[in-house]
């Protein structure tokens, strides 16, 4: 079983890659449906450091903590889509440019 | 530290101490809350509390004399601060000398009072002020430390102030009574001094400790002790620089001035110092400090007396100058030359007022001596209350005067100090040139009440002519010629002339008279290098004719009958040269005022309208907009972009990472 | 439980007294009056109140609700009780209901500054008891736009003064709980708190910044002034004579026990800014026009003078001091209040607009003339006591030149006190005023409470001096 | 080893074409194959009950709601991306800002050296090779982390409440507004609380 197994590292570097792969979307597109998949990316790239480092020590609270970001993801994304489509029924379109209220 | 304070008297428990002590306070929270309903039983009311603590006074002589185990004189103890501030009355025999002309004079002023200021409509609050006078002189000489003194100052410079500014309506009462007070203020703070140098060496504040303490003193502290004391002395006591409130405080009405300025309140300073005689005798410095400031103020205030045209302000400067013999008699030492003095200036000042007072209310509140004379014939009794007051206080031999100030002069020559003797003969003098000045403008001649006051030489006749507006409201002064009975005026004065001709034949018999054997137990005697002793005889001799001299120079001026025949022409060219150093009182106000009281205000306008607005709040404001400055920048970082925020963040979270794997390599 | 019961009790009632209807004037009126005569007959009845302590935080430092009474807060907490009844009673203002709890919420804020054993919860209520005086000085300041920019001006002065103070305070307090590891040390000179150098300068600074912000000291009080004039006359009376005294207190039972070593390396620095201050405040009181701004400067000279009674750290001085907070808060508060009946009649605190008021209002005229008198140190009134010993103590600690320094502003008081009141009494009639009635029966009785005090403390303030206070003197003449 | 290397390369591919892509339906086509190879790479960590939950809640759940929002938003006009793009070029460093996180990322994880798992490791039931099994995951869920499993209850709760809260009241829509019209006034926070005590 270890055999086919990648080295650990390879795991990390590949969990970085998507999440800066996240970073980058949340920051460089403007449409917040894009914006909050790039945040699930995101969770899912936390979801597989935290799988691969279950697997390197062993220790089952990896996947239980994995678990629970699920969960917190899936309520997040609950709650984003609810504010995307409250934010489209005031003004029938949706930029993330444009919620600037808190302009200083 | 001291904790049980020495008492010098005879520690007991006296009933009528406290009831000449409190008794005129009743009467003054009595009047005082409930005057209004008193109506003119208010007088009687005040009258009646002094007159009982007259009486008590009396009935406590024993207790006050009593000498036994170095201890002299009644004690009680009262309460405690903490320890070396015990506080308690203390009856010997200065306190008595004192309380007896506080209660004695005092009464009578009370009933004269009845009379003068019958119909006014604050009849009721001036006899609460007048009894609340009395309550405080009294604290002040029955205290038995310094700290109750201080009380007392403070209390009776506050009556004086109330009664200087009784007619409250007139705005030169009201500034009279407020420089009178705030100079008292000046001499309540160096009493308060030298209370703070006293504690901090002897650790007490009672009388006792301190002068049996005398030692725990270094002579600069001592002396420092005694200039301290003497500041309080001098504002109360209206010693040159500190005198220039007790002509002002004539604005109160006379019976005031006769009480407070004149018998009692301002010879509070004699007592003081006849009080400390222990400090005074450890302290040459002081001494001579005390008796040249004296000597300066007798003569200054002699000389100033000639300058004068306002009846009362005459009477106040020969106080001023009289209390300069006094002052000078306690600084040299002679303590009990001084407080006889005290006593029989009490009654010929007191009497010199009244007197004065009769003809002032009879001119309808005229104070201008031009604009009086030959009243002689038509006020006969203010005539010979006048003219006996006047023999007193010239010191014409046989009427009480002489006694004291030939015992003074004497004692001036005895303790070493002939420059201070020559100013004391010489300022004898100049008293009585200005005294008969008075007595003849006033008396002789013309009645001049009818002359046009320019032709006087009066130059501001609205202000110096006042009149019936100087006074009281117009309608009562109308009123109250109505329901006053003669006697309530003349009666006391009346009474007051048998002392004012007779007290001094007490001291007659030199070291055996009964005054010296009275005093013998109590003050320390002072003794010096170089002094004289002059025969009594031989300097009641000088003294008499330094006075006649004076005498005669004013009757040449004044009386002659060549100068009645023109009075007022002459009187308009002596107005009109008058030197302006002596028409100012020697520019002392003037100094004061561009010294003082102007630097104070523009100060404190500096203060308040250029240091708080702008330097203190400047630079408080510059902080403010220093942070209002930072806040503008900081708010441009505030895009409102969600993804410059994000970036932000993650510029955040790759410090972070930089940071832990940077440093993590490095440990 | 007493103890308690005095902060608590007024906070909570002054906020039940928002669930009255507004018209309900007589009714908040009367329960103000009747919550403040509690608290005095509690503070009177019973002096010997148990403490009260819950501990409710152990980390990072151990803290308490921790109430009692302190070796100097008894006569603190009963002054502010007797003026706030004297205040309640004293004066209508308008919107009764909410002013009367704002007034309560002070009452009990400030009896949790005085009360608090625990620093942590004396910084909270130290930042609380801002809050009434704040809102009061908005909702009844003058409504003219003077000078000083009017009340919201002068509001948001005195706030960001004070939370300025209160932040430096609450850093000290948490300083001291991590250095220390407990802050229930208040009224317990002997918690054996061991500061180290560097820690102990900083936390004296934090200290020491907000003490002296309340006070007020030079060169900090520019906020006092217009505070004193915007604020309504009960009010002020309440921030005047009790407030600024919470900035001494806490050098007395903080400064002196725990830090000590400090306050000694500061003196130099507080004797500079004390005498600046007793003569800045007296010289500028001489050249002011309203009345309430003259109150305030000769307050800013006399808390002068107790800074520098602190700092001499003698322990006559240190009783002085005591005697002299009690007595600068009994006739500030008379004074403000006559203030407050001439105000409310003439409708002007200006000198140059008043005058002859004597002779139509005498009533008036001796209320004022006995606050007058006591501002002003006469002797035998209580202010007098404290002037006598704090000057002893600081030439017995060997201060002359200070102590030469305090005698002046006597002189100058003299003159500014006798101005005001001679100016508005005394003097001709003026026409142009308005003629009012004089003082009613009950605006005379609730002065009786403070020139009572007054009076007694005058004659004989041995009660201030033995009963209380003697441990903390006790501490500082270890110290010297 | 290669199966891994296969898997990241899609894995990487369809991320890429997810935060690229041009039409949100798109990003979840992309979202969705990219969520399926992770749930395979989760099996090669052991990890089965994951795997499980990758895919029936984010790709069964999770995308379908996405999918759902965009075919609500997306009926008629055009919902997105119509206002001018204020921060152009913001990909730029964003993109240099993540290259050097992962940079730094990778080469801690390369020097750290992490040694390969251990052999046959131990699961909870105490069993070998039992770790990552449903079995083990169940236990260690209901035992040990009960009260963290409760929380997560709660947290779907509240979110189930918000979603409702937010978007269930349904007001008539207002009149579309000009996109730069953002002329708010800002009053002073002061006068509020003047007002308030007045």
């Amino acid at each position: 079983m270890t055999q086919w197994l990648a080295p650990m590292e390879s795991y990390i570097a590949l969990s970085a890659v998507m999440f800066f792969l996240g970073v980058v979307g949340v920051i460089a597109r403007r449409n917040p449906l894009i914006v909050l998949m790039s945040i699930e990316l995101m969770f899912n790239a936390a979801n597989l450091a935290l799988v691969t480092f279950a697997k390197l020590w062993a220790n089952n609270a990896g996947h239980i903590f994995a678990f629970l970001v699920v969960t917190v993801a899936a309520a997040e994304a609950a709650i984003g889509l609810a504010i995307v489509v409250v934010a489209f029924r005031r003004a029938q379109y949706v930029d993330v440019d444009e919620a600037s209220v808190l302009k200083g | 530290m001291i904790v049980s304070a020495h008492p010098l008297g005879l520690e007991g428990s006296y009933p009528l101490l406290f009831l000449i002590w409190l008794l005129p306070l009743a009467g003054a929270l009595l009047l005082w809350a409930f005057g209004p309903r008193f109506k003119s039983f208010a007088g009687p009311i005040g009258s009646t509390m002094v007159g009982v603590a007259f009486l008590a006074t009396l009935a406590e002589w024993h207790d006050a004399t009593a000498i036994s185990g170095g201890l002299a004189g009644a004690h009680q103890t009262l309460f405690t601060w903490m320890p070396g501030f015990t506080f308690g009355l203390l009856f010997d025999r200065l306190a008595l000398i004192w309380t007896l002309v506080i209660t004695g004079v005092g009464f009578l002023i009370h009933v004269y009072s009845m009379g003068y200021l019958a119909g006014d409509k604050a009849f009721a609050r001036f006899f609460a002020y007048l009894n609340f006078f009395i309550f405080a002189m009294l604290t002040l000489v029955l205290s038995d430390n310094f700290g109750g003194l201080l009380v007392g100052w403070g209390l009776v410079g506050l009556a004086s102030y109330f009664l200087i500014g009784f007619w409250f309506f007139k705005p030169t009462a009201v500034a009279a009574a407020r420089k009178a007070f705030v100079i008292n203020v000046v001499g309540d703070i160096g009493i308060l001094f030298a209370i703070v140098v006293i504690v901090a060496h002897v650790g007490s504040i009672s009388y006792g400790d301190t002068f049996l303490q005398i030692g725990a003193f270094s002579p600069h502290d001592l002396f420092i002790v005694c200039l301290a004391l003497f500041i309080g002395c001098a504002a109360k006591s209206a010693q040159v620089p500190l005198h220039t409130w007790l002509p002002d405080a004539m604005e109160g009405p006379t019976p005031v001035s006769a009480l407070i300025h004149a018998a009692t309140m301002v010879t509070a300073g004699v007592y003081l110092i006849a009080r400390c005689a222990p400090l005074w005798t450890a302290s040459a410095d002081a001494r001579e400090l005390v008796g040249v400031i004296g000597a300066v103020t007798a003569i200054a205030g002699a000389v100033l007396g000639v300058a004068q045209w306002d009846i009362k302000r005459i009477l106040a400067y020969s106080t001023m100058s009289q209390i300069g013999y006094m002052i000078m008699a306690v600084g040299v030492g002679a303590f009990d030359s001084g407080v006889l003095h005290f006593l029989t200036h009490a009654c010929f000042k007191a009497q010199l007022f009244l007197g004065a007072g009769i003809i002032i209310h009879n001119l309808n509140n005229e104070q201008d001596v031009r604009l009086m004379g030959g009243l002689r014939k038509t006020m006969p009794f203010a005539f010979i209350a006048m003219l006996t007051g006047v023999l007193a206080i010239c010191g014409v031999p046989g009427f009480s005067g002489s006694f004291s100030k030939d015992a003074i002069l004497t004692a001036t020559l005895a303790h070493g100090h002939p420059w201070l003797y020559a100013i004391g003969v010489l300022t004898a003098g100049i008293t009585a040139y200005y005294m008969f000045r008075l007595l003849f403008v006033v008396f002789f001649g013309p009645y001049r009440g009818n002359v046009d006051p320019s032709d006087l030489g009066i130059r501001h006749p609205e202000l110096a002519g006042t009149a019936a507006s100087s006074g009281h409201h117009p309608e009562e002064t109308d009123a109250h010629h109505a329901h006053a009975p003669a006697w309530l005026m003349s009666g006391p004065v009346a009474i007051l002339i048998v002392p004012t001709v007779l007290i001094g034949w007490i001291a007659f018999g030199g070291e055996g008279s009964p005054w010296k054997t009275f005093w013998d137990p109590v003050f320390p005697k002072v003794s010096e290098a170089g002094g004289f002793v002059m025969p009594e005889l031989a300097g009641t001799v000088l003294v008499f004719a330094v006075v006649l001299v004076g005498f005669a120079l004013a009757y040449l001026q004044y009386a002659a009958p060549k100068v009645l025949a023109r009075s007022v022409p002459r009187l308009r060219t002596e107005s009109v040269r008058m030197p302006p150093v002596l028409a100012n009182a020697y520019y002392f106000d003037a100094a004061i005022d561009a010294l003082f009281v102007r630097p104070s205000i523009l100060l404190g306008r500096f203060f308040g309208s250029f240091v708080d607005p702008l330097v203190i709040e400047g630079v408080v404001h510059e902080t403010a907009h220093t942070a209002s400055w930072l806040g503008h920048l900081f708010r441009s970082f505030q895009t409102g972009l969600v993804r410059v925020y994000a970036l932000s963040i993650v510029l955040g979270a790759a410090c972070f990472a930089i940071y832990y794997v940077v440093i993590g390599a490095a440990r | 439980m007493i103890v308690t019961a005095l902060v608590l009790g007024p906070i909570l009632i002054g906020l039940a007294l928002y669930a009255l209807p507004k018209s309900a004037e007589a009714f908040a009126r009367g329960a103000g009056i009747v919550v403040a005569m509690l608290a005095a007959l509690g503070v009177i009845v019973f002096p010997h109140a148990s403490d009260a302590s819950v501990h409710w935080l152990s980390r990072p430092f151990d803290a308490a609700f921790h109430f009692g009474y302190g070796p100097f807060s008894y006569w603190i907490v009963l002054l502010l009780s007797l003026v706030t009844l004297s205040a309640l009673t004293a004066l209508r203002v308008p919107r009764v209901r909410d002013f009367t709890a704002q007034m309560l919420l002070l009452l009990g804020a400030m009896d949790g500054v005085f009360l608090a054993k625990d620093l942590f919860l004396f910084a909270l209520f130290w930042d609380l008891m801002l809050l009434p005086v704040f809102l009061i000085m908005l909702g009844w300041g003058s409504p003219s736009h003077g000078p000083a920019g009017g009340r919201g001006t002068a509001a948001w002065r005195y706030l960001i003064y004070n939370l300025a103070g209160g932040l430096c305070l609450l850093l000290a307090t948490a300083a001291f709980g991590v250095v220390h590891g407990s802050t229930d040390v208040i009224g317990d000179p002997h918690a054996g708190v061991a500061i180290g150098e560097v820690w102990g300068a900083w936390i004296f600074a934090g200290f020491a910044f907000a003490f002296l912000v309340k006070t007020p000291v030079f060169p900090f009080h520019t906020w006092m002034p217009d505070t004193y004039t915007e604020l309504p006359p009960p009010a002020v009376a309440v921030v005047a004579a009790v407030q600024s005294k919470a900035g001494l207190y806490g050098f007395i039972v903080i400064g002196l026990p725990f830090l000590g070593a400090q306050m000694h390396d500061a003196q130099l620095l507080m004797f500079v800014l004390g005498i600046a201050g007793l003569l800045y405040g007296a010289f500028a009181a001489l050249a002011q026009t309203d009345v309430k701004r003259i109150v305030a400067y000769s307050s800013l000279s006399h808390l002068g003078l107790m800074v520098l009674g602190i700092f001499s750290f003698d322990p006559t001085a240190l009783k002085g001091v005591l005697v002299y907070i009690v007595a600068h808060g009994l006739f500030n508060g008379a004074l403000f209040l006559s203030l407050g009946y001439l105000e409310a009649r003439e409708e002007t605190r200006s000198l140059t607009r008043l005058g002859g008021l004597g002779a139509t209002n005498p009533r008036l005229a001796g209320a004022l003339i006995i606050a007058v008198l006591a501002g002003l140190g006469l002797p035998g009134l209580a202010g007098f006591a404290g002037e006598l010993l704090i000057i002893t103590g600081l030439y017995h600690g060997g201060f002359v030149v200070p102590s030469l320094f305090a005698l002046i502003p006597i002189v100058i008081a003299a003159a500014y006190m006798l101005r005001l009141y001679q100016t508005a009494m005394n003097g001709p009639q003026r026409l142009d005023l308005p003629q009012r009635k004089d003082l009613t029966w009950i605006e005379g009785l609730a002065l009786v409470p403070l020139v009572a005090g007054l009076v007694l403390l005058g004659v004989n303030p041995a009660p201030l001096l033995t009963s209380n206070g003697t441990e903390t003197v006790s501490v500082v003449s270890s110290l010297r | 080893m290669i199966a891994f290397w296969l898997l990241s390369f899609a894995l990487i591919a369809t991320g890429v074409f997810t935060i690229t892509a041009s039409k949100p339906v798109y990003s979840v086509v992309g979202l969705l194959g990219n969520f399926v190879i992770l749930a395979i790479l989760y099996l090669t960590l052991n990890a089965e009950f994951l795997a499980v939950i990758q895919l029936v809640v984010y790709s069964g759940a999770i995308l379908i709601l996405f999918l759902f929002v965009i075919a609500l938003l997306s009926s008629g006009v055009k919902p997105f991306d119509i206002g001018p793009d204020r921060a152009p070029r913001i990909g730029v460093p964003a993109f240099v800002l993540a290259l050097i996180g992962l940079c730094v990322i990778v080469f801690s994880v390369v020097r750290a050296a992490v040694v390969g798992a251990p052999n046959a490791p131990e699961g909870i039931t105490g069993q070998a090779d039992a770790f990552g099994s449903v079995g083990d995951f169940g236990v260690a869920l209901f035992t040990k982390n009960l009260l963290p499993f409760e929380v997560t209850a709660l947290v779907l709760m509240v979110a189930v409440i918000g979603v409702v809260l937010l978007a269930g009241d349904e007001k008539p829509a207002p009149p579309r507004r000009k996109p730069h019209a953002r002329d708010l006034e800002r009053e002073p926070i002061v006068k509020p609380v003047e007002k308030l005590i007045r």
